[in-house]
């Protein structure tokens, strides 16, 4: 039965049904209530689980990182500035090979200080070697999160479940949390093979120099792309429990025979579905929701492309100086097609900008009749706010 | 789909409304979504949230501009800029005061009732939510009283959830019962 | 002279009666102060008990991969982030019901500057970790540069005396008094001069529940600029004449001392030594600097009352006094 | 071929598979040295090594360690002059130990337990040895010939053996009982064919004894006294300083009861026969020696011959002592002393470091006495082997003691005319007995020296805690009126304490310090492998040289060589 939930008090029951045994975090908004909601499970007794309320994220992810080489199941959750601090940390857990799980409650970063959604953070962190899973619902969130940790421990990897900040996170609506028989069944009791054990007294974290250091890197590499396996697999496997999928790497909705498409990453894709369901005279689009950031998975793109003129890749961040950041990762990925569409690159919605429904219609317009791609704009931007040369 | 916005001051319970409302909603089987506007404003600066209801799954996500229904916790917030902006032109405007007035004068019916007052005689606090939603399911009849019952029990137990359930009964008989009623299923059926 | 078959001295060194938590083969230099104290540490505390390393020359030393010198479960992770890292297994293996301790490493950088943050958060959670810092004064690992924990007057790579400066300007940070104020258990110094002194500290610490903190003077014979023989030398002298105190605090309190029997003038412990080779010449501001390292070690023996009285069996006369047999490390 | 895991984890102690010990310039080595004491001693104990046993508790061990070079500790550990407590390293840093105290202490306990001396019957056809002479020398001589492996004949012109031991030795000094168990038990071993009142000259030829033996060994002592005069005034009734102490020691008196007696000469003799007179009632007894009293930091060439301690106990029990004087004339009443003239006088380095007597006009004083007596030595008294002696001494090689001019026979003790103590005579006997061995074996000897002792400097004294020496009781002078013993002895308390105290110079303490301190884990602590007698090896495999050990050892044993 659905139940009226907030996203982060959805997200908190979640991962008390995981059974995390360290939780360690810094309170950051819009990460907040998940954090507040795991701490009243463990006081109530209701999760037996080391909360650890550390004093920074830097320590946030490093309470994780020991905990997991302690042999535990470990789990912490930031956002924004907190990402960015953790972020050395991040590399390391990854390089590290260690699996654990963390929610971004994506955000802007400063400066100038904006608390509010969008996705600069965890993209900011892409290249840390953690699997990163982005939802487009609070249900995807709870369905994902509790994969995250089978996907992290037979992996051996760090996953990341971005979950877009306020929109997702301080929503309430109907959802369905797994029982504890569900989630106990398919995440069996866990121990990192590779971690810290008098019995067994291995060094983590060597000095690796450079006659190593490329395969080191290559195996990891080689970690994540193996990863796209056991992430569809594990939505398939939950979705035999549950009965819901969350698409696996990426999920083909809207029209499939629609020439246009639309690929977005997190909790955008809704209010465009909406916006095209709403006026049938609005041409129709595919919509490509990447749920699997990290690993990029370039082949299962070409898949979802095949037959598209046009691909508008809609992102909530952006790499100054450069323009998008998936934008050119999926140009390169549909580059080895027959008949690659044009890729159109936009960001939008940054730093908690309303995206409302006549983004359709904007997106739409400003490629339908281009012929050819758009580099990159940030669509919802008013230059003439901005002084002459700034436009 | 039925689109609401309640405007209060920080600190009033002004998401709690949203999330009381929705909940209720769905308590009645309803889709329902709530979330605030979110901001970085303290106790006491004017916020507002958004509740949707309908019959499907809703998928948009992005704020509620033009409402159907507009809850407004403090009176004084009436003037303020952009409290009524997009309200659509059978709206009706459910305000907090001194006692309960009906002012159908305008496009937009407003009324007036003493949430606070009565929040005040019930359970000791000046906080109007749970009598504006009270009345306002009982001038919409969207859901019966019990489910805004039900959810203001997931949040509180005992004397407390009691004093609010006399709270609800009170307010809801200050109002007449599906004066909106029109209103409500008309737009959001 | 005594060349042995190799593989009897294997048979030998797999029978060593005492615990081997760091093994030979490191690449610490010759000499190497911490190299030892982290010896004499991992003895006393092995073998359950799982190690965290901030980054330095410990854990470059000790791990160049694939080899590793350590015996005992260790995780490098990055420099400032020790102590989460300890509390985190310490949070770990205490929901798992486990006795195994956690012992947390870091240089002085690692404690007294980028890691103290995340120490201060460990001590204030009260995790059960000793917390060891191995102050060797400076940032070694990257060819000595100044930390927090650089004495005043000393040279370093980024304080180098010149024309108008006389090495580091600032004092050495007093973590202890910092430590203290976070009022854990147990909080103490100890010096590779004193193994004993150490190990019991450790031991000490160990059966401590909650956060502990002990600090290990450990002579670099590079950084400091000393013969790699005169490390245990260099190292008693800073304790003999005041600039290196031994002490024990509980919740903040002192509540132990080693006394110096008779404080010898901190010449002898700065002349040893390159980094302070400035403060020999003969010049005003030389002689200013001297006689203010002497004033600061009169001031730490008047501060922790550590001017002895006569003879005692633990002093810093009596207190390595060896015997037949080596009793005194038992 | 490696495979690098996930996270490239390494696994424990991999680092073994890196050899350090190619950085290495300088090597740690174990460097047995001297102790100072065991340089010292002139019987060539080492009495580090048995300090060291007695720490262990193997007191039997110790005393075999001393036995290995000294027969008779229970009567060295009292008589002797123990040169090893001025020499010990201690002394720099607060007192010496009492290291004649645990020497006698163990004489005491084998005789006490009746350890047996580790010595093998010879076989029936070892080489057979001659000794003459039973004092310290011809026993040591004996003993050790008989130790490595040879028959002896040891033949003794008294009734009883001992020399001097017995003769001029007081017993207050050394007890008979103590002299007669420690020298029965020495007669009493097999292979030594003890014949006493048996004089060479006499009874026996030289001649016969070098055809029935396969070495000789002389260790006649001195017992011939010389002519003495003072001005070329000699006393009517004179009577030499070992005449007397001998008398006295064989019949607890002498004939001549006078208030006041002035001995001329500083040697032991000199001192005995001065507190011998104390005891027999004479009120003022002088002592006049041109040397100094013995003291620690007076230079041995400027010093009374005589025991440091006898001195002071000399002096306690009334002894007057004029130093640096000469006798410049006796005052006669007839034949009969009235008193002596005596001056100031030195031993002064000319030119060419020949040192000379320079007595110092105007410094000259009269002393009033009743009697004295010259106790300025003897000769050997050369009956029979008359060919042999070169102005009343035996001229030998000092380290071997061959006689210089008659190779193959060898000499020692107060013979020699350089030695005149039991322990110097212990030392001549050992050496001569290993020279006689070289000889039979047709080796050359090669001149030897005591070992070179380690200096105090080289010792890392900080790891030691000061701490008291353990000293004997000592009998209250107005109680020393006869034979008594003065000297206790230490008990095994004490004993521990002084063994404890021990800095063990030049050898390994098993302290540990080298293996705590090693930052390289390179010293291995062992009780099986360490062919070289201490309780470490080190891993040249891994040692980087860096030198700790060395600087750290307490007792200078390692030292750092280029590798």
């Amino acid at each position: 039965m659905a139940l009226a939930l907030e996203g982060s008090q959805a997200l908190a029951r979640t991962i008390a049904l995981c059974r995390p045994q360290v939780v360690a975090a810094y309170p950051i908004t819009p990460q907040t209530h998940i954090v507040e909601g795991i701490a009243k499970l463990v006081a109530d007794g209701a999760l037996d689980c080391e909360m650890v309320s550390v004093e920074s994220e830097h320590s946030a992810a490093s309470v994780a990182l020991g905990a997991a080489v302690a042999g535990s199941r470990a789990y912490t959750a930031s956002a924004s500035q907190g990402i960015l601090l953790m972020a050395e940390v991040l590399f390391d857990i990854a390089g590290l090979r260690i699996p654990l799980v963390m929610t971004c409650a994506n955000r802007a970063l400063s400066g100038p200080l904006n608390i509010w959604n969008d996705q600069q953070d965890s993209m900011a962190v892409r290249d840390a070697g953690w699997i990163q899973l982005y939802c487009a619902t609070n249900q995807e969130a709870i369905d994902t999160t509790v994969q995250a940790f089978r996907i992290a421990e037979r992996c051996e990897l760090p996953v990341m479940v971005c979950v877009d900040g306020f929109t997702l996170t301080h929503t309430l609506e109907p959802l369905d949390l797994p029982s504890a028989e569900q989630v106990d069944g398919f995440l069996p009791a866990y121990r990192f093979r590779h971690g810290l054990d008098p019995a067994d007294p291995r060094s983590l974290g060597t000095l690796v120099a450079p006659e190593h250091f490329s395969e080191v890197r290559h195996a990891h590499h080689q970690a994540l792309m193996r990863a796209q396996t056991e992430i569809e697999q594990a939505d398939s496997d939950w979705a035999a429990v549950v009965g819901r999928h969350c698409g696996g790497l990426l999920e083909v909705r809207g029209d499939p025979q629609a020439r246009l498409g639309i690929l977005t990453l997190g909790s955008v894709l809704g209010t465009l579905e909406d916006a095209m369901d709403n006026d049938p005279s609005l041409p129709r689009a595919r919509f490509i929701k990447l749920r699997s950031y990290r690993p990029f998975p370039a082949r299962a793109l070409r898949e979802a492309c095949a037959g598209l003129d046009t691909l508008i890749v809609l992102e909530r961040a952006l790499s100054p100086g450069a323009g998008g950041i998936v934008g050119p990762e999926v140009q390169t990925a549909v580059i080895g097609m027959e008949a690659p569409p044009r890729v159109h690159n936009f960001a939008a919605g940054l730093g908690g900008r309303d995206l409302s429904l006549d983004l359709y219609q904007r997106l739409v317009d400003a490629v339908l009749n281009e012929a050819r791609p758009e580099g990159f704009a940030i669509i919802d931007a008013d230059p003439s706010l901005l002084p002459e040369a700034d436009r | 789909m039925l689109e609401i916005r309640i405007h209060g001051r920080g600190g009033q319970g002004n998401v709690v409304a949203a999330y009381l409302l929705a909940a209720a909603a769905i308590d009645g089987g309803r889709y329902a979504q709530a979330f605030p506007a979110f901001g970085a404003e303290r106790r006491g600066a004017p916020v507002a949230a958004f509740v949707r209801i309908d019959e499907q799954p809703i998928r948009r996500r992005c704020q509620v501009r033009e409402p159907s229904f507009l809850i407004v916790q403090d009176p004084a917030l009436m003037d303020v800029a952009g409290t009524l902006a997009g309200l659509r032109s059978h709206g009706t405007i459910l305000v907090d005061g001194a006692e309960t007035v009906i002012d159908d004068s305008g496009d937009n019916e407003i009324i007036t009732m003493p949430a606070t007052r009565l929040a005040m005689e019930h359970i000791g606090r000046p906080v109007p939510n749970t009598a504006l939603l009270a009345a306002f399911i009982t001038l919409t009849e969207l859901m019966p009283l019990s489910a805004l019952v039900d959810a203001l029990a997931e949040r509180f137990k005992g004397p407390v959830l009691e004093k609010n359930r006399k709270l609800v009964e009170a307010a809801a008989a200050t109002i007449e019962a599906g004066r909106w009623r029109e209103v409500a299923h008309g737009v959001g059926a | 002279m005594n060349e042995q078959p190799l593989q009897s001295l294997d048979a030998l060194r797999a029978r060593q009666p005492r615990f081997r938590g760091l093994e030979s083969g490191h690449r610490a230099c010759q000499g190497c102060g911490e190299a030892l104290a982290a010896r004499l540490a991992t003895e006393a505390a092995g073998p359950d008990v799982v190690i965290a390393n901030a980054t330095g020359c410990l854990e470059v030393f000790t791990t160049p991969w694939p080899q590793s010198a350590w015996r005992l479960p260790w995780i490098h992770s990055v420099f400032g982030n020790v102590a989460a890292v300890a509390a985190g297994m310490e949070a770990a293996l205490k929901q798992q019901g486990r006795a195994t301790q956690v012992l947390a490493f870091a240089g002085d950088g690692g404690t007294f500057d980028i890691g103290f943050q995340a120490l201060s958060g460990m001590m204030e959670r009260g995790h059960n970790v000793l917390f060891i810092c191995f102050d060797n004064e400076a940032y070694m690992n990257t060819g000595v540069q100044r930390s927090g924990s650089t004495p005043h007057a000393a040279m370093t790579t980024t304080s180098p005396p010149g024309a108008v400066r006389m090495g580091k300007r600032h004092m050495k940070k007093d973590i202890l008094s910092i430590i203290a104020a976070h009022h854990i258990p147990y909080a103490a110094t100890a010096s590779v001069a004193y193994p004993s002194d150490l190990r019991n500290k450790v031991r000490r610490a160990m059966d401590t529940e909650g956060a502990s903190f002990l600090q290990i003077h450990s002579p670099c014979p590079l950084g400091w600029g000393h013969d790699g023989s005169l490390t245990i030398e260099v190292a008693r002298l800073a304790v003999q004449t005041g600039l290196f105190p031994i002490i024990e605090m509980e919740r903040g309190e002192l509540i132990g001392t080693l006394p110096i029997r008779d404080p010898k003038p901190v010449s002898e412990y700065l002349k040893l030594q390159n980094r302070f080779r400035h403060l020999f010449a003969d010049a005003y501001r030389a002689r200013k600097e001297l006689e203010h390292l002497q004033a600061i070690a009169n001031r730490n023996i008047e501060r922790f009352e550590l001017r002895g009285v006569g003879i005692e069996k633990y002093d810093t006369e009596g207190a390595d006094t060896v015997h037949r047999g080596g009793d005194r490390w038992a | 071929m490696i495979e690098i895991p996930p996270g490239a984890y390494a696994r424990p102690g991999t680092s073994l598979d890196f050899k350090t010990g190619t950085w290495r310039v300088e090597r740690p080595v174990h460097d047995r040295q001297a102790a100072p004491c065991h340089a010292a001693c002139p019987a060539g104990e080492d009495a580090q090594a048995y300090l060291a046993k007695v720490e262990n508790g193997d007191l039997r061990g110790a005393w075999e360690t001393i036995v290995a070079a000294n027969p008779m500790p229970a009567i060295t550990g009292r008589v002797c002059h123990h040169p090893c407590e001025s020499a010990c390293n201690r002394g720099h840093y607060d007192e010496t130990i009492t290291i004649h105290g645990v020497e006698r202490f163990l004489g005491d306990e084998a005789l006490r337990e009746h350890w047996d001396y580790p010595v093998s019957p010879p076989g029936s056809n070892a080489p057979r040895m001659a000794v003459v002479g039973s004092g310290p020398a011809g026993l040591a001589a004996a003993y050790h010939l008989l130790r490595e492996g040879c028959r002896v004949t040891l033949i003794e012109a008294m009734p009883v053996a001992g020399g001097t031991m017995r003769t001029a030795i007081p017993h207050y000094r050394l007890p008979t009982s103590i002299l007669d168990q420690e020298l029965e038990r020495i007669l009493a071993l097999p292979g030594i064919d003890f014949r006493s009142a048996t004089r060479l000259g006499r009874d026996v030829s030289l001649e016969e004894l070098q055809s029935e033996h396969d070495g000789l060994f002389l260790g006649p002592g001195r017992r011939k006294g010389r002519e003495w005069s003072a001005d070329f005034a000699v006393p009517g009734d004179l009577h030499t300083g070992l005449q007397l102490l001998e008398t006295w020691v064989a019949e607890g008196t002498i004939p001549q009861q006078p208030k006041s007696v002035a001995i001329v000469g500083g040697g032991n003799t000199a001192v005995d026969l001065a507190r011998v007179l104390r005891r027999q009632g004479v009120e003022q007894v002088h002592l006049i020696s041109h040397q100094r009293i013995p003291a620690p930091g007076v230079p041995a060439d400027d010093a009374m011959r005589a025991t440091y301690r006898e001195v002071s106990q000399a002096i306690e029990e009334g002894v007057t002592i004029h130093e640096h004087r000469g006798v410049r004339r006796l005052i006669l009443r007839g034949e009969r002393v009235v008193g002596m003239e005596l001056v100031h006088m030195k031993k002064l380095a000319d030119a060419d470091g020949r040192l000379h007597r320079v007595a110092f006009e105007g410094t000259e004083a009269v002393l009033h006495v009743e009697h004295v007596i010259p106790a300025i030595g003897q000769d050997v008294d050369a009956l029979g082997f008359e060919s042999l002696v070169e102005r009343g001494q035996m001229r030998v090689e000092p380290w071997w003691g061959e006689l210089r001019k008659h190779p193959g026979i060898f000499s020692g003790g107060d013979a020699r005319g350089d030695h005149g103590t039991v322990s110097e005579a212990v030392g001549d006997g050992r050496r001569a007995a290993l020279g006689m061995l070289r000889r039979l074996a047709g080796k050359v000897l090669e001149p030897g020296a005591p070992p070179e002792p380690i200096p105090y400097g080289k010792l890392n004294i900080h790891y030691f805690e000061s701490a008291p020496a353990a000293h004997e009781p000592i009998l209250p002078v107005a109680q020393r009126l006869g034979n008594e013993e003065i000297e206790g002895g230490l008990d095994g308390r004490a004993v521990r304490h002084e063994a404890h105290r021990c800095l063990s110079c030049g050898d390994c303490l098993a302290c540990d310090n080298c293996w705590t301190l090693c930052p390289d884990q390179s010293v291995l602590k062992t009780h099986e492998v360490a062919t070289d007698g201490s309780n470490y090896v080190f891993d040249y495999g891994y040692c980087k040289g860096c030198g700790i050990c060395a600087h750290e050892c307490p007792t200078g044993y390692i030292r750092m060589i280029p590798d």
